[in-house]
């Protein structure tokens, strides 16, 4: 059997499992779920890095009958950054949602929403097939809305339902732009339409596609539903959320725009992209700096580092493609994505573990917890170093190839952005660095054992390892590139 | 084996650092071996080096990342007159903090990044590339934080957030100089000099300013200097280690790899950015010493002074020339083991003595005369008196103005030397000839503190006096010179 | 003639519609709405297209219907069926109107490509059914529909999330009151035994004609639902484990068959030509309870107490 | 005007009334409702586009059938979502948009 539909069985069996058996063998069987899908996800690297692209054709049949799905770098990269989120988080989700812990009811279905919310990444990261990618996001932000609503408080649900209005028209707008491709091609398989001759809805139906897809990736200004929604889930939950969540919705946008239509992409369309990007990083940016809760930071800090990655449509994109830096700017942008979700889910992580000992995530609360849980501090710490994007960590790698990109094309109004970005990230994560790192008085529960707060840290040395060891991602983000690699940018 | 040598050196302080981390608190001995085998080991390989270089091999390794990000460690003549004194300073510092330090609460943490600090700061010297140099730099910046946090009071905790204030927009200025310069040249290796044709002569300034910008802040260059006195808050080891082994040099190295690596000293004159910044490091000379006669406080007074000092170096670098280039990079070595002394001894009689206003200084010289004697010699040596290191580095730079046609670099040199004596005397004074007030205690009876003060000292009084041994640090900056490893 | 009676059936949706969006009260809305749904029904009928009409006036207004005006039975006890003061939004209507004019613009420029294609009619007689849109569903584009059916379980458990922690153990739904031998209970017992014979004849025939498990698997909710209503049939628990097999019976027997493929066949879900009807009928069947017990169920809503607070 | 044409310019009109309930009106359920018109009126277009060259494409209505079950599951999560909140805030609309502002 292929890694690759081992790949897409084992998270919706390991679901189907913690749905219908009863609450011990359930949980049981999600976790060797788990367990199993980040094996597998490992194994389709290797195959994808060591064997070449495999492809996975849909009950035998061919385009444009069937439904086709292709691992290729970008897919695995990104398939590995959320098995090794997912793993951590089911880590943390075990004693989190741990029955006594949490209730019945979230113990219960924590396991099956996020075996759910895997599978839809997975399916999402692979497919090939334009409506298949819709019914991909629209499991993905159901589970993500119900693990949005878990906690059961109010503003909890308020969260979701502002979620989910963005969630919904995000749907439909995209799947309006799929109506048209396919009245127009005959065709929802990428590879298919790349090939065929434009025709003249294409440019509405990329427009339509694409301001969905901003919606669901919570890029200014459809970004007001992320903070609540993202700070009021429980931690393990909050992690996927922010962590890999955006990152689906980015990815189609990054198939669509360099792989599907390439040529109908117009500069001031790329430029208004990048625009919203800015924007969101001086939001997003300003937004942390207001808060007070450490949670509602390190959520407007995903609104601002979303925004990073879309600078990668004007450098890329459009007249910029099939220019030396433009792989270099794509390959960025996958960098500064997979750093933010290794990243972002290890801080989540961290904070549940301070929520847990202190009752709150108000930064006055948080007061020296350094001193009494020193790992996950040090986690944050690191996670904070990529979010800022210093060397030498992944975010750092992402942040040089984007920044070349936009001083070799001449661009250099994205590289102030990066930079300006990475001051701002400095100055809203070093508040909770300097709280926690304070004398102060020292909370009455008990801390997590160090293996619990290995956790986090071993997310958060992913992420600087990742800009360590930038070679093998890179070469791996090579394997069917939209881009013509060039060396020595 | 040769080619893992820079590896191997680079390791010897990062392993320690990150076992460190995992080390309980009660792991006292087993932390202390840790960081002082480090130490030891890595001075040994540098000697095995030395004798290498000296006989003209030169170590290379290569790491690569992402494409234009190559991580290259290169030891040639003028990496390894840094990384041996920041090697020798380490053990020094590391024996001296471990007495220093005794058994206080969250030990693991502080050696931990005081290792990681200088694998950076080694890993600064050993740099074969621009970017390799900016990643360890930013290591370096990161790793200091919570060393100069390190008591966790609102005085240390003001300190480093002033700290990182002015190192991270700085560090983005860096990344951007180096980000400009690389999209038009490629990636900048120090052994080959860029083609910096493509770029129009505005650029070139711009870009030259941005990497003075960057690396300026470091070097505690007026105006960026606002967090070195505020960086006192922290322990006496931290200040060693930030004026002398790692963070100020790494600054200062930095303006030196530019000017003669990057931008090579003819296109430096060519672009008329050299002597702007001999101007700034001049003004920063004066002002340091000015601001240093203000201070109360024994270690305040140090820190300005060594605003001073540092600058010493910058000018050296840019003035262009063979001697001013000799004498700065004399100068890195000389101030090194000088302040160094100064803040062992300012670490001594606060510890011992619970002194720490100059007006505490009366009458300690005969209770403390090992401590008092290295203190006076290392301040004789500061103001320039012969045959201590500091007239030599002064010697050169003074014929380094004249040669590079700035012959008012002379009255800087004067005038400063006139405000360090007025600085620095009156403290001798106070040790040696005024009376002790009545409730005045003090001892030196703890050897590791003193002995580490003392071989400083001594290095220092050997700089001096054998100036003219090719084994001095004036006889390897002359190496360099000659050799070209610097254009 | 035709044109005529389509335009008018036109102007009654989007006067239908009109009415859902302006109309005062959410009740109005909620009734505009089913009518809306029965008129769309025709509509895709008078399109030719009568698995598609099938499924809108199952699903689209029937169930839909049902779920809202259970919705707002409740909202009124809750006291929230009130709504705040609305007031015209000019941006969003100018962006609604361009959006509309950009779709039609596109509709008039849209060409014509070659369609359904040569693949699907060299592929059909392999595909075991008869009926194309069987064929698509559940063979060419079955991961479709495998990850449609887990979409369901995924919209379910979210649902049940939003139960009160006290309401855990309960049974799904509002407790109902019938009296016995009332209109209801009698309407009860009449209802589902034709539901049941519809719901299955519906999934039965998919195969050749319009149909399938999904319009059958509607009605048979339908069923459900008039049943748990009139006190027929007592609401399970969520912890009931059969009801929890039979919830997840149709993708499990959809995943085992795709595996089944990958490990006989050439791919996962390959159905070899020869078994793909056999196949697709136990698919069929396990889908059908699967999807009538999940709608059923979020219909019914998440279980919900006596005691209320 | 063909047939054809009436289906598909009525589902873009549909998909426009329904955006603009989305955007524009408060009360969640009502949204939940104006969302299932957008998706109605978007599967009309799509199947008139279907039925065009006076060939029937069965993709399409395979397609749409996926999409009518996939917006059902939205709707009761939604329908869900407003319940659960008015049980416990007495409210059915998002906060920051309860008042008359």
């Amino acid at each position: 059997m292929s890694a690759l539909v081992t790949l897409l069985v084992l998270p919706l069996a390991g679901a189907i499992a913690a749905i219908a058996l009863p609450s011990p063998v359930g949980r049981t069987a999600a976790l060797a779920a788990i367990a199993a899908t980040t094996g597998a996800a490992i194994v389709l690297m290797a195959t994808v890095a060591f064997q070449g692209m495999p492809r996975l054709e849909m009950g035998g049949w061919t385009p444009p009958l069937g439904i086709v799905l292709v691992a290729d770098g970008l897919s695995v990269a990104l398939i590995v950054m959320t098995a090794l989120v997912m793993a951590s988080a089911g880590l943390a989700a075990r004693h989190a949602f741990a029955p006594g812990t949490a209730g019945e009811r979230a113990a219960f279905g924590f396991w099956p929403l996020m075996l759910l919310l895997w599978s839809a990444l997975n399916v999402v990261f692979l497919s090939r097939d334009l409506f298949n990618l819709y019914v991909g996001i629209e499991l993905l932000s159901l589970a993500a809305i119900g693990l949005v609503a878990i906690d059961g408080k109010a503003t909890a649900l308020a969260a979701a339902m502002r979620y989910m209005i963005f969630a919904l028209a995000g749907s439909l707008l995209y799947l309006a732009g799929v109506v048209l491709i396919h009245a127009a091609h005959g065709t929802l398989d990428i590879d298919l339409i790349a090939t065929r001759t434009a025709a003249a809805p294409d440019g509405l139906a990329l427009a339509l596609m694409t301001a969905g897809l901003m919606a669901k990736t919570a890029l200014f200004p459809f970004h007001v539903w992320l903070p609540p929604a993202h700070a009021g889930a429980p931690a393990p939950a909050s992690a996927m959320l922010s962590g890999l969540v955006p990152k689906a919705s980015f990815a189609i946008l990054l198939r669509l725009w360099f792989d599907t239509m390439p040529d109908r992409a117009s500069d001031g369309a790329l430029t208004l992209i990048a625009l919203l990007g800015t924007a969101a990083v001086i939001w997003g940016s300003l937004g942390a700096l207001a808060q007070v809760r450490l949670k509602l930071i390190v959520a407007y800090s995903t609104v601002a580092q979303i925004g990073y990655l879309f600078l990668v449509f004007p450098l890329a994109g459009g007249a910029s493609a099939g220019v030396p830096w433009a792989a270099g700017a794509w390959t960025g942008a996958v960098f500064l994505a997979l750093s933010h979700g290794l990243a972002k889910a290890a801080m989540f992580l961290a904070v549940g573990h301070w929520m847990a000992v202190a009752g709150s995530d108000r930064l006055s609360d948080l007061r020296g917890l350094a001193q009494l849980m020193p790992m996950t501090a040090f986690a944050f710490a690191l996670s904070a170093v990529t979010l800022v994007g210093l060397p030498p960590s992944g975010g750092f790698t992402g942040k040089y190839l984007v920044m070349t990109a936009a001083f070799a094309s001449g661009q250099w109004a994205w590289a102030l952005v990066m930079g300006g970005g990475g001051l701002l990230a400095a100055a809203y994560l070093y508040r909770p660095m300097a709280v926690l790192f304070a004398r102060g008085a020292q909370a009455g529960a008990a801390p997590p054992s160090r293996a619990r707060q290995a956790v986090p840290l071993l997310l958060a040395s992913a992420s600087v390892a990742l800009g360590i060891a930038s070679a093998g991602p890179f070469d791996l983000l090579a394997i069917g590139r939209p881009l013509a690699a060039e060396e020595g940018l | 084996m040769t080619a893992l040598l820079p590896v191997l050196i680079l390791l010897t302080s990062l392993v320690p650092a990150v076992i460190t981390f995992f080390l309980d608190q009660e792991s006292h001995l087993l932390r202390n071996a840790l960081s002082l085998g480090g130490a030891v080991l890595k001075v040994a390989l540098i000697v095995v080096m030395l004798f290498a270089v000296a006989g003209g091999a030169a170590y290379e390794t290569t790491i690569p990342l992402a494409p234009g990000l190559v991580l290259l460690l290169r030891i040639d003549a003028l990496a390894l007159l840094f990384v041996s004194l920041s090697a020798t300073l380490w053990l020094l510092t590391t024996i001296y903090a471990i007495a220093y330090f005794g058994t206080q609460p969250e030990l693991s943490r502080f050696f931990g990044f005081f290792s990681l600090c200088v694998a950076a700061t080694t890993g600064i010297a050993l740099s074969g590339s621009l970017i390799s140099f900016f990643i360890f730099f930013e290591l370096l910046t990161l790793s200091t934080w919570p060393l100069v946090a390190h008591k966790q009071d609102e005085a240390s905790l003001k300190a480093a957030r002033s700290y990182l204030l002015y190192a991270l927009p700085c560090s983005a200025a860096l990344l951007w100089a180096i980000v400009w310069l690389e999209s038009a040249t490629g990636p900048v290796l120090f052994t080959e000099p860029p083609d910096l044709d493509g770029l129009d002569p505005m650029s070139l300034r711009a870009i030259f300013a941005l990497f003075i910008l960057g690396f300026g802040m470091k070097a505690a260059i007026v105006p960026l200097h606002g967090w070195l006195p505020a960086a006192m808050a922290a322990p006496a080891p931290v200040s060693a280690l930030l004026h002398a082994v790692a963070v100020v040099k790494a600054g200062a190295f930095g303006v030196i790899r530019v000017i003669y690596d990057v931008f090579g000293a003819a296109r430096v004159a060519e672009l008329g950015v050299g002597i702007p910044l001999a101007v700034l490091a001049s003004a920063t000379i004066i002002w340091g010493s000015l601001r240093a006669l203000q201070q109360h406080d024994i270690k305040k007074r140090l820190a300005f002074s060594t605003v001073s000092q540092v600058s010493y170096i910058v000018l050296g670098a840019a003035l262009a020339g063979p001697y001013g280039m000799i004498g700065g990079l004399a100068h890195l070595v000389h101030q090194g083991l000088m302040k160094i002394t100064l803040f062992f001894c300012a670490g001594i009689y606060d510890v011992r003595a619970g002194v720490r206003s100059i007006a505490g200084l009366n009458g300690l010289g005969p209770r403390m005369p090992w401590t008092s004697t290295c203190f006076s010699l290392g301040a004789l040596g500061m103001i320039g008196l012969p045959p201590m290191a500091g007239f030599v580095s002064k010697i050169y730079l003074g014929i380094g103005g004249l040669e590079s046609g700035a012959p008012w670099v002379l009255a800087v040199l004067a005038a400063s030397t006139l405000l360090n004596a007025a600085y620095f005397l009156p403290l001798l004074y106070r040790l040696w000839f005024l009376e002790p007030s009545p409730d005045a205690t003090g001892d030196e009876n703890a050897p590791a503190l003193v002995v580490p003060a003392v071989i400083a000292t001594l290095g220092a009084l050997g700089a001096g006096v054998l100036a003219a041994s090719a084994v001095s640090p004036l006889g390897w900056a002359t190496l360099i010179a000659e050799r070209g490893d610097i254009r | 003639m035709t044109l005529a009676f389509n335009a008018a059936l036109c102007a009654l949706i989007l006067a239908a519609a009109l009415a859902t969006i302006l109309g005062r009260g959410i009740f109005r809305s909620i009734m505009f709405f089913i009518v809306y749904g029965l008129l769309m029904a025709v509509a895709w009928v008078r399109l030719d297209v009568v698995d598609v009409a099938l499924a809108e006036a199952a699903i689209g207004a029937g169930l839909t219907g049902v779920l809202f005006l259970a919705a707002f039975g409740r909202l009124v006890r809750e006291g929230a069926e009130a709504e705040p003061p609305r007031r015209i939004n000019p941006p969003a209507a100018v962006a609604c109107v361009g959006l509309t004019a950009a779709l039609t613009w596109a509709w008039f420029s849209l060409p014509i490509p070659e369609r359904p294609g040569p693949q699907l009619a060299e592929a059909l007689p392999r595909a075991g059914v008869e009926n194309p849109v069987t064929a698509v569903l559940l063979n060419f584009r079955a991961w479709d529909t495998l990850l449609e059916s887990i979409v369901l379980l995924a919209a379910l458990i979210g649902l049940w999330m939003l139960t009160r922690e006290d309401d855990w153990r309960n049974r799904l739904g509002l407790p109902q009151h019938v009296r016995p031998g009332g209109v209801m209970s009698g309407f009860g017992r009449v209802l589902p035994p034709v539901g049941l014979l519809v719901g299955v004849y519906l999934a039965y025939v998919g195969a050749d004609r319009p149909g399938g498990a999904f319009q059958g698997g509607t009605v048979l909710a339908a069923v459900g639902l008039v049943a748990a209503m009139t006190g027929l049939v007592r609401p399970p628990r969520i912890s009931a484990p059969g009801w929890r097999a039979v919830l997840v019976a149709g993708p499990l027997v959809f995943l085992v068959a795709g595996l089944a493929g990958a490990l006989l066949g050439t791919n996962f879900l390959t159905l070899p030509a020869p078994v793909a009807g056999g196949a697709i009928f136990v698919i069929e069947v396990a889908l059908l309870l699967s999807v009538a017990v999940t709608l059923t169920f979020l219909v019914l809503g998440p279980p919900e107490g006596e005691n209320r607070r | 005007m063909t047939a054809l044409s009436l289906f598909a310019v009525t589902g873009a009109v549909l998909i426009g009334i329904g955006f603009y309930g989305l955007i524009a009106t408060r009360h969640f359920l009502r949204r939940v409702v104006a969302f299932n018109l957008i998706g109605s009126g978007l599967f009309l277009f799509f199947g008139a586009t279907g039925a065009r060259g006076g060939v029937t494409d069965p993709v399409p209505q395979a397609l749409i059938i996926t999409g009518i079950v996939v917006a059902f599951s939205a709707s009761a999560l939604g329908v869900g979502l407003v319940v659960a909140r008015a049980r416990l805030s007495g409210r059915a609309a998002l906060p920051e948009e309860e008042d008359g502002a």
